[in-house]
């Protein structure tokens, strides 16, 4: 299998589909002419032209608005709204038309809309430009919420998205478009809510997905080496969401930590633990930690950034205070 | 590769606009079906909001009469007169509001949110201004699908302060969409008059800012609607881009059944109820000699018999079952 | 103490701010000439005139972001926003300038601002206007959260917004307008952080705010004839959170469910169970469980929407199952 | 009761516009400025987005020269040009950019959030038209107080397509709120080019369908800019409402460091760079006798000197302590 980057993975899956399926086109800030402001479609105008690949005007409500009146025609609209911290001028368009117009039709009128937008901190972008709200997505009946950790989670999960007939929420990382990995070249699809294994272990469950991932399976490098053994298990989707897997996990290593870099307080790192505690009660011989965001609006200095980001070094503390 | 499929109502072009009896048969039934929803209000049988169309028959009749049956209406919370005037049944409208699952919308939408995919009514939405991205957007596809319906969007005066008239607007005439922009200006949202809100007041103005062809005519004159969304319709039907069409009109009811309406006077009200679309166009044909007092009350009888056997209808309905509150939360491969 | 409605005890609040300092206006979708879409400012235009209740255009947006001007030039603006629904055209606003800039300015800038909605369902009034999003705004740093659920709450907790220096997101609930509770007719504040012990209980803490609380009253008094004595905590704010108080009660009744009418994934019930089983694990003898709304837009029928929301007997059935 | 009391800069009026040359040492700090922000970001010195105002100096130089120094300034995250002609000390904003505890914004704000109340500077925002709303909501408190204070707005064409655009014009037009928006026409949004997405090329047009007074001015010559909004800013100082202008300029850098710059072409960047506003006022000075090469080589080894020590400042400054993280979040009652 080849090695690319997650930024190549999601490029193979939206050529694929642009080249397969007539009613998918791209719409988006900067998409077009300029390449994509995380280059993800950079050429794509040249070789589909205009009418599939569109540059939008700075206007997130109208685009991800008609993105959802086109769906609502049949079509399969891709939009890219550069990162998420911008969707939330888009949010009324997301949460009372595309989440619900299914259920107030009647099922009349579906909306398959892929909505991609890059989310994490990490380059000093500052409070604007650095959040993680993929639990406000989660929380909403009707949408589902995609956050791919490896590039190829990242080309399966978007060939995914596009099968799908529902709005999906795809919330890409910043700092992972560049990170490498086995891909297929020929198209390949993961299941929408079914969690990996990313590492097996028997002490502890470290729970983690896009960005978060990483510093739970490097934590778990680490604490190999002093011979504790970490489970660490990759999301994929925040919803739907595996339970299953987290609850089989914990029920082997009785204990088990979420890592997440968006705020903890009102985090889905919550939603997991309550979910764990709920349904894996007697498993569990300590409380189900999260490690998260410092609950600040981010800071630009960069040391004061990655103090308010979780550390593989505050991974290895829980995890040694836990065992 | 997948290529595209129409996936909507049959595309024949409209049989011509109706006649202007047809014109008033639809306004009655529209204002008698209201009143019936008024009462049924009142005895507690339809419940949430209630925002009555009454005074404002002639925008919805004119327009849709001039439109294709697969042209797509997109309407907001004030939309039970684009339905009825769209043709959808009478019957399953009141089932709607009565919350029943043989309603348009299986008793889960409500007065605010009716939906008819057979009949191209792609809803009735609650949020101001909300649903003017949509309309941009079933008009993209069937840009890019290389068909020539256009969409049809209803909204109010209030809407045109909201940052997503202005994002509409922009893309519709940026990307030529066939978008048919109409504003029925009943020169209040809620209690707030436009004057004390809007910068401009001639809100057909604003649209012209976009470099957009646009228009006001008299809401309260059903052939006068009919007839401008006629020309406009056609315009946006071949290619040239958007139209808007300011419709000056007045709703006879509060905003909602809770209103109580101190922001305006009486006199005010009575004044434009002198203007009664339907009595305006009674007075008219009656003088052409086209219908007499006679006609009427037959027409009245008629729209009369449809608003009684539709509250029948909606109180002899079932209920949605409770089994079904999961239902339709998502579409699974499945489901066709 | 004269027994007033939450509506009257909200008025209260408003006019004493009104009166007594004049760096207080509101602003607002109907606040003046119509008297308020659920009446609470009506006759305030008249009594305070047009400089102190402005009514605004229907754009979320500015008038969020000027209540927002206005307070970083040192004024106290209340702006109503009708519905919560509606928040989430101002949520950029809300969250990327509100809660951000004390902190982005280092300290130069702050935003004494409140602002007003009205929450929760029960009404049918469609799923379009019968949200509960109050979870993500306790999410984000650098806003309060306040959730009064009485008369008392409501007078008390809104003159304690006008004191504090930061955004505040005051959630009212549109089906308790009209309750009525005894309220001191001169002023006085309620903490922020401090929850109150609703009824005293043995066997189970029943955690509730706003209309929630009433559900999880009204289960008590019934479990009571059987004679389990519940102990209902009444949040009053959910950021700050009173932690303390929960885990005080939890500790005594080594039970507890939380009662909410948000959806329950991803949801604020989340949070608290996750703190209660962290930090009181040895005291749980049975998991935190959550009697929250169910996972689906809101729909219009009044008995499917009943049938969405918490109700007296769903708890009832939870606390039976529990002890 | 409370009333109300004035917080910011001492109100006395500016001392008259500053003369040309004033105006040229201030573009050339600008420029030179920003290279050495350039040079230092290339050195990884200075982090995250960073957008340089190369190009537009006569833009922020001219309009903040007509200002009085307490009016409010309200910018984007291109806004060191702003910030150095308000007169926010080069060393601080440098150290700002470094993210060092002795920047404007204590080094958590970073290049796009620059802030200094005690010059009314109100802030660089990264949302793009996000920060036109609480340009309304400053005006309006001085409007509330009875001041004579304008809150002066930049922001760039792209944001013309935003709804807040829309919402921020409407208000202050309604409200006749005392802001001044600028707009800096430089033909592009990021990679976009305004006539691929603005329905109306000409934004001064825009504001002109608020019923806005508005003009457009050529935004390479900085008397022209300044005589312009010492114009307009008489006029909403007056309280006749709110006035709009349109800059028309060029980037002569990327939009940020990381632009390829794919979507123009070298020919086009050329072209704008023969009209650089610094040497047009230069060779304008020279003409007409006012100052030599001399004079323009003392001024340049000035503002050399300026970049050079604002840098080195940056450098020696301690980065706040770690333990601070948390400070700030909220406002204790304590905190005065
Ligand atoms: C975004 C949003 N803000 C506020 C409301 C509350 N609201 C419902 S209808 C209405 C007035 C709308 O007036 P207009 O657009 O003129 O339509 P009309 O009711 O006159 O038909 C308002 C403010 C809403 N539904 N959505
Ligand atoms: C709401 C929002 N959408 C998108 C972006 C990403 N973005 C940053 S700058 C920019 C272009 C803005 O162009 P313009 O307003 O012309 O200002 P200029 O950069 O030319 O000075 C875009 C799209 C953003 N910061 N905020
Ligand atoms: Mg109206
Ligand atoms: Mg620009």
């Amino acid at each position: 299998m080849p090695e690319i980057t997650y930024r190549q993975a999601l490029r193979q899956a939206l050529r694929y589909q642009l080249q397969h399926d007539e009613r998918v086109f791209l719409m988006g800030e900067d998409i077009g002419a300029y390449g994509g402001s995380y280059a993800v479609t950079k050429g794509f105008l040249e070789e589909f032209g205009e009418r599939r690949v569109k540059d939008t005007p700075i206007s997130e409500s109208v685009v991800v608005g008609a993105g959802i009146g086109a769906a609502m025609a049949g079509l399969k609209p891709m939009v890219e709204l550069m990162t998420i911290n911008f969707s939330l001028l888009a949010i009324d368009q997301i949460v009372n038309n595309a989440s619900k117009l299914y259920y107030m039709s009647n099922g009349q009128i579906n909306v398959p809309i892929v909505i991609r937008m890059a989310g994490g901190a990490g380059s000093q972008l500052g409070a604007q430009h650095s959040q993680s709200l993929e639990s406000w997505y989660a929380h909403v009946p009707g949408l589902k919420v995609v956050v791919p950790a490896t590039p190829y989670d990242a080309k399966g999960l978007l060939m995914t998205a596009f099968d799908d007939q529902n709005p999906v929420i795809f919330i890409e990382h910043t700092a992972l478009y560049t990170s490498k990995g086995d891909v297929p070249e020929e198209p390949y699809r993961l299941p929408f809510g079914k969690a990996e294994i990313f590492r097996e272990g028997t002490d502890v469950t470290l729970i983690g997905y896009s960005g978060s991932l990483h510093q739970a399976a490097r934590a778990a490098e680490q604490l190999a080496l002093e011979g504790i053994s970490c489970e660490v298990l990759n999301l994929r989707t925040l919803r739907p969401l595996d339970t299953e897997a987290i609850l089989a996990s914990v029920r082997k290593t009785n204990r088990a930590i979420v890592v997440e870099d968006d705020w903890e307080f009102g985090g889905f790192g919550g939603e997991i633990a309550a979910i764990i505690q709920e349904w894996a009660f007697d498993d569990l011989d300590a409380p189900v930690l999260r490690c998260s965001g410092a609950d600040v609006p981010m800071p630009y200095n960069g040391a004061l950034e990655q103090a308010a980001l979780p550390q593989e070094a505050d991974i290895i503390r829980m995890v040694r205070g836990m065992v | 590769m997948t290529s595209i499929t129409q996936h909507d109502a049959p595309r024949g072009a409209s049989d011509g606009p109706p006649d202007r009896v047809a014109l008033l048969r639809t306004m009655m039934l529209i204002r008698r079906f209201e009143e019936k929803c008024a009462e049924m209000y009142a005895k507690g049988r339809i419940k949430g909001f209630l925002h009555l169309y009454i005074g404002q028959e002639a925008v919805a009749t004119g327009a849709i009469a001039a439109l294709r049956p697969d042209d797509y209406i997109v309407s907001h919370y004030r939309e039970h007169g684009h339905a009825l005037a769209r043709g959808l049944e009478p019957r399953r409208i009141m089932a709607e509001l009565y919350g029943r699952a043989t309603g348009v919308s299986g008793g889960r939408g409500g007065s605010m949110h009716l939906f008819d995919r057979e009949k191209s009514f792609m809803g009735g939405y609650a949020i101001v201004a909300g649903h003017m991205p949509l309309a941009c957007g079933l008009a993209l596809a069937e840009q890019y699908k290389g068909s020539d319906r256009v969409a049809v969007n209803f909204f109010g005066d209030g809407a045109v302060n909201e940052g997503e008239f202005h994002e509409a607007l922009n893309l519709a005439a940026v990307w030529k969409l066939p978008v048919v922009f109409i504003v029925e200006n009943n020169l209040y949202g809620m209690g707030t008059a436009i004057r004390r809100v809007s910068a401009v007041e001639e809100i057909y103005k604003r649209a012209q800012a976009y470099g957009i062809h646009a228009e006001q005519v008299d809401g309260m004159n059903v052939v006068a609607v009919r007839d401008a969304v006629a020309r406009l319709s056609k315009r946006a039907r071949a290619g040239d881009g958007p139209v808007f069409l300011e419709a000056l009109c007045y709703r006879f009811r509060g905003h909602s059944m809770a209103d109580a309406e101190f922001y305006r006077s009486k006199d005010e009200v009575e004044r434009w109820r002198t203007l009664d679309p339907i009595k305006q166009l009674q007075h008219a044909l009656t003088a052409d000699g086209v219908i007499d007092a006679a006609r009427i009350a037959a027409l009245q009888a008629e729209v009369d018999e449809i608003a009684r056997d539709a509250a029948q209808f909606a109180e002899e309905s079932p209920a949605p079952p409770i089994e079904s509150l999961h239902r339709f939360v998502y579409k699974e491969a499945a489901d066709a």
